[in-house]
């Protein structure tokens, strides 16, 4: 089930937005408690983007991420409980524990395979494109970190996407600084030496604008009309989103300073972790959203806590579902290797 | 009717093209520099050009490109040009391609094809002389195809494009252009996955692939009438799968084994094919196995230097004679 | 003075830049997602900030800028990161920097050392997992070391970064961190490209390397006190250069030979030592060769199917027990 | 011995030119008359910008290049007899047959080593750079094709260079199309979407210029300028170079259309090869400069004559000394492929 329709309504991306926030927390309560291993991503201060990239987009369409790839998985419409189960290396996960977190793909939500490689989604995602084109119809989507500008693979894409005219629209989503928070001269990413991103795919001519990922209606519009422009042209469009780093992800491990996000952040209390209560401020997409809906009478505290209830509730149903799924059996690390069918004896 | 290696490649293609509209060339110099062989992909250049994707000089990008188009439902072949620049896509190639079915908990295939003008192939020197099969070899997921003949190159490339679900590396060979074989209209292929005894024999057996078949062949020829020694010549065909059965089964019946192969000796195709032997067939084993390999030394330019390392008939005479004890 | 290999990574990193000015460190992640070993750099970057580039994610061009830097007469070490990532940089790697030296007619050399965190390290998934040491067996010019101990990682990276003269990859091991050695003051290393009998026997020669060697040694304990076998263990140090005298005149003791090794099976590791085997070391084999290795097979993510395919300690007791016929 | 000094006045630059075109000449010869075998690269039309770069080096400089480096190995003062006896795999070449024509390298002039891998020169080249830095003395000078533009490796390249401030000069030389010929919206190169290359390695922070390839004078104020400012900025500069591409590397393999340069063409006499006429005119820079030369009263046609007749004389006796430089016996096959001392064992 793809659940974008229901996004493009302000109380639908609250919701969604609200999922995806509910799912990191349960996650990092997973890889704390030792539930799973290896080192794994949050999406945490960008559901914005997902989810309104993912509003934009019809069953047809493909989406190609990174290792950040939870929140645009929950945006598109995977279902939580399958995902944390992957995440855990379990049976009934939707690779049958084969991806783990690192690579989570849903081949019927058009997320065929994920890419862990900085830079390595990029090719794929514009080949999805030309087959988009061949076919005659759909678009794809590709997000990436701001560090893909940093590898050859990125370019060499973009030189294709612009070169055959694909219907490609590039997410950069920026979590390094936002340009009014860094100091004058800093890099726009983490270590490009660039005045501006966008630059770059301009000067391979792929018309380009930046948008701030705090601000889930600016989102919305840019990438709506965005997606609009690539499905009606068949050429790519890149945009890139500013976001302000989480503090949680200021370090190698994800952790949950100040603790699980709370309703009443957005309702004048404060945190008393000084670095989450400026990010909330400035930088959470979600709590300024739900201030903002709140400010414009869209939604009222208790409305607010009753569409909490209902994520929190899913997220914990998730995470039974994920934690009673039985490991695979030995013998399944043999299947798969090769697609059976037209195949070699 | 009677085909070239080239001719079977541009044959395969086209038809490959006419027959399912998802096939996809991205590039299409298949032919490298081949100026007269060029002329061969006209036909379908003016006829498909819809299907042929201009490829500026990004190998990652453009193997990418045909992974993602072949996980949304087409059928393209990749044209990475000399076969050593598929170091540029390694990446792609060997770290995605191969994965996506397997990472996928099976949701998705992959069934791309890059295409590869590998080898030694007379003054390339140490940048354009690659040959690659042993290092794909080690990357579970990937099909290899290295035919040593014109009849295969055309149902290789074929089988690849048309009927394969998974990604393949095709090893084609310039030396090999001119190589002529039969062509027999409605004729099955030998299966993939499957080698084959290009020639019986009783005394030893000289296993080979891609552009040491022919030698090998010669090399078994000038055995029988200079030496009297009978050899049977194993075409690998393929190099994943690669097919233990056959040349166990051929090293059952003969007792000897020579390896005839265009990698670098070290952790080459030879050495797999040795260890089978050690591990599975050691009770069949009469004398040392041998390989005939390219020394461990980058591909010099000279004439005088690239003829020292080849694998010519004369080296694989010598090899079985020793392997003989003559 | 016992040290661990992370520290012995760290010290050999040390000193290497406080003896040699031209000693130059291209990224600093030498420890990986390691928090606590990476404690260890925190001297060094203090110390010898000038000396340490900063690096973005760009594999090949940071390698690359290693050779160049080489060439013109710096001794770069360039911090590849997770050992998979070597892909990225496969064409300056294998095309660039193995060549120099020969292409130019022995006018230029090119003392690189690429660091690489290779192997199935627990939960890194198809992506993250690779061994990639036999792969790069293939290619001529290199060096490749894989040291299996705390004193080899000190000694080796030492040699690299202050003696060799040539590209060398440097493929470390996560899990190997831990592992504790005595480093004696003043002792010399075994020469590079010298195997060495980590522990002595009669029955069966277990040849090893990297991950393998602790494993090897562990299944060698249980050997002897479980079963009454004697099992030699034979630590490689190095695939290139690859001692063949050693593994020979091993099994030539023991007449039996399993070879531990966390490559794919094909085309791995244990694939070239079985072949040395089979053609040089035919007559001294009691019974055939058996390779412990890693199946076909990307690596999976969930733990039990890891698990599954992994060189243990107990895989490798039970290949011994198999080439003993019990 | 490095001979850019003399290149600096003018006759010296014509002279270096002319020894350019003489001896790619006869290499086209030897290839036609199959002396050798194998994929070859042939730098008429392009001499200015070697000789205008290589006057601007001083000896603890460096030089990276392409399979198309004959021209900058001569401009640096390599010497031809044994350039050509490497392009002819002889014993007498600098690698002693090793590299032939691809891979043509001198040490001693600071061309360490010669990449034939579209875009492989730039990562090699920055690293050099880098030990310039490092040592505290000395650039680096790389030239390369249009194509690399389309390969990640020159983007990766320009990053580090960029993001190290090492003193490095890129020169792009552009041989597709120079911009006056150029259909509208046609691609600034083979290939690359892009209306200027040049906004590539602004886009990066590196300050770029273009200059034309077939006008020296301008070519030499430019390189000239570059160098000094990478000398003393200790950072990168980057120059797209634009020539006419001539007739003969319009093949898969070179050829002489319309014959060997001659000297009377510079004097109002017509080459009856209509293509060739038209690029002499407009994009041969040694036409060019004679021709200007000759006006400017620096010159006369007997001078021309004579300079001209010392570098065929020359480039026959380098001819000679290949042809009658023996091949490599067969065991020298097996050396040089580990650098000895310090060594394994
Ligand atoms: C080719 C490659 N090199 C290095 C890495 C290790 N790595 C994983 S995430 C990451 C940082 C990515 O930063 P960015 O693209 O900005 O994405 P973010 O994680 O900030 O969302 C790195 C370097 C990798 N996965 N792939
Ligand atoms: C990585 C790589 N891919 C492809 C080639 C084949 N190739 C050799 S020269 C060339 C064209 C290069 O064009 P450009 O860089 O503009 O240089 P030019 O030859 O025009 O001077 C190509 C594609 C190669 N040598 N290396
Ligand atoms: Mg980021
Ligand atoms: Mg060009």
């Amino acid at each position: 089930m793809i659940m974008s329709t229901a996004a493009t309504e302000p109380l639908g991306r609250m919701a969604a937005m609200l999922r995806i926030r509910r799912f990191e927390e349960q996650c990092i309560r997973l890889a704390q408690a030792g539930q799973f291993r290896g080192h794994y991503h949050i999406y945490i201060g960008q559901e914005a983007t997902a989810v309104a990239a993912c509003a934009a987009l019809v069953a047809e369409d493909f989406v190609f991420t990174t290792w950040r790839n939870h929140g645009h998985m929950l945006a598109r419409g995977a279902a939580p409980e399958r995902m944390l189960a992957e995440i855990l290396g379990k049976a009934g996960g939707y690779a049958g524990g084969k991806s783990g977190t690192l690579h989570l793909a849903v081949r019927d939500l058009g997320i065929l395979s994920t890419s862990a490689l900085v830079g390595g989604t990029l090719p794929l995602a514009t080949g999805a494109a030309l087959a988009c084109k061949q076919r005659g119809s759909g678009i794809t989507v590709c997000f990436f970190g701001d560090a893909a500008l940093e590898e050859g693979a990125l370019y060499e894409a973009m030189i294709l996407a612009s070169l055959w005219q694909v219907p490609i629209l590039f997410v950069c989503e920026n979590n390094t600084m936002p340009p009014g928070q860094r100091a004058r001269g800093q890099s726009p990413s983490s270590r490009l030496p660039a005045n501006r991103l966008a630059d770059i795919p301009e000067a391979l001519r792929v018309t380009s604008e930046e948008v701030d990922g705090a601000d889930a209606d600016a989102l919305n519009e840019c990438l709506a009309r965005l997606a609009a422009q690539v499905r009606s042209s068949g050429g790519p469009r890149y945009v890139e989103v500013h976001s302000g780093r989480w503090p949680g992800n200021f370090l190698s491990w994800p952790d949950l300073p100040g603790g699980e996000w709370q309703i009443a952040w957005a309702f004048g209390q404060q945190s008393d972790h000084a670095d989450l209560a400026a990010w909330l401020e400035q930088s959470d997409p979600l709590n300024r959203y739900l201030r903002k809906l709140v400010a414009a009478g869209t939604l009222d505290r208790a409305q607010a806590e009753a569409m909490d209830e209902r994520a929190r509730a899913e997220m914990a149903g998730a995470v039974r579902f994920a934690l009673d799924s039985p490991y695979p059996p030995p013998d399944e690390a043999y299947q798969h290797v090769y697609a059976q069918g037209g195949q070699a004896r | 009717m009677k085909i070239t290696f080239a001719e079977g490649l541009a044959k395969a293609l086209y038809e490959s093209l006419a027959a399912d509209p998802r096939v996809l060339l991205i590039g299409s110099n298949f032919m490298g520099l081949n100026t007269a062989a060029k002329q061969l992909m006209n036909p379908l250049v003016s006829e498909f050009s819809n299907r042929i994707m201009a490829a500026p000089v990004s190998e990652l990008g453009l193997a990418g490109a045909g992974i993602g188009a072949a996980m949304a439902g087409r059928r393209p072949v990749v044209d990475i040009n000399t076969g050593s620049f598929i170091f540029q896509a390694f990446a792609q190639v060997v770290n995605e391609a191969a994965n996506v079915h397997y990472m996928s908990g099976g949701q998705t295939s992959a069934p791309v094809t890059f295409y590869c003008l590998a080898g030694i192939r007379g003054g390339g020197g140490a940048q354009h002389s690659h040959r690659t099969q042993a290092m794909l070899g080690q990357v579970p997921g990937l099909q290899i195809l290295t035919p040593g003949s014109a009849d295969d190159a055309y149902y290789l490339m074929k089988w690849a494009l048309l009927e394969s679900r998974n990604p393949t590396v095709f090893l084609s060979h310039s030396l090999l252009f001119g190589e002529t074989a039969e062509l027999v209209p409605g004729a099955q292929m030998l299966p993939v996955g499957q080698a084959r005894i290009r020639r019986e024999g009783r005394d030893v057996s000289i296993i080979a692939s891609s552009i040491t078949v022919m030698r090998a062949m010669a090399a078994a020829d000038e055995l029988e009438h200079k030496h009297g020694i009978s050899a049977e010549v194993v075409d690998l065909r393929t190099i994943a799968p690669l097919d233990e059965n056959t040349v166990l089964q051929s090293v059952a019946r003969t007792g000897r084994a020579v390896i005839a192969d265009e990698c670098h000796r070290r952790f080459g195709v030879a050495a797999e094919i040795a260890a089978i032997l050690a591990e599975e067939g050691l009770a069949l084993l009469k004398a040392p196995v041998r390989r005939v390999t390219v020394p461990d030394v980058p591909i010099p330019y000279s004439p005088t230097l690239e003829a020292e390392l080849i694998v010519t008939k004369e080296r694989i005479v010598t090899g079985v004679l020793r392997v003989m004890g003559r």
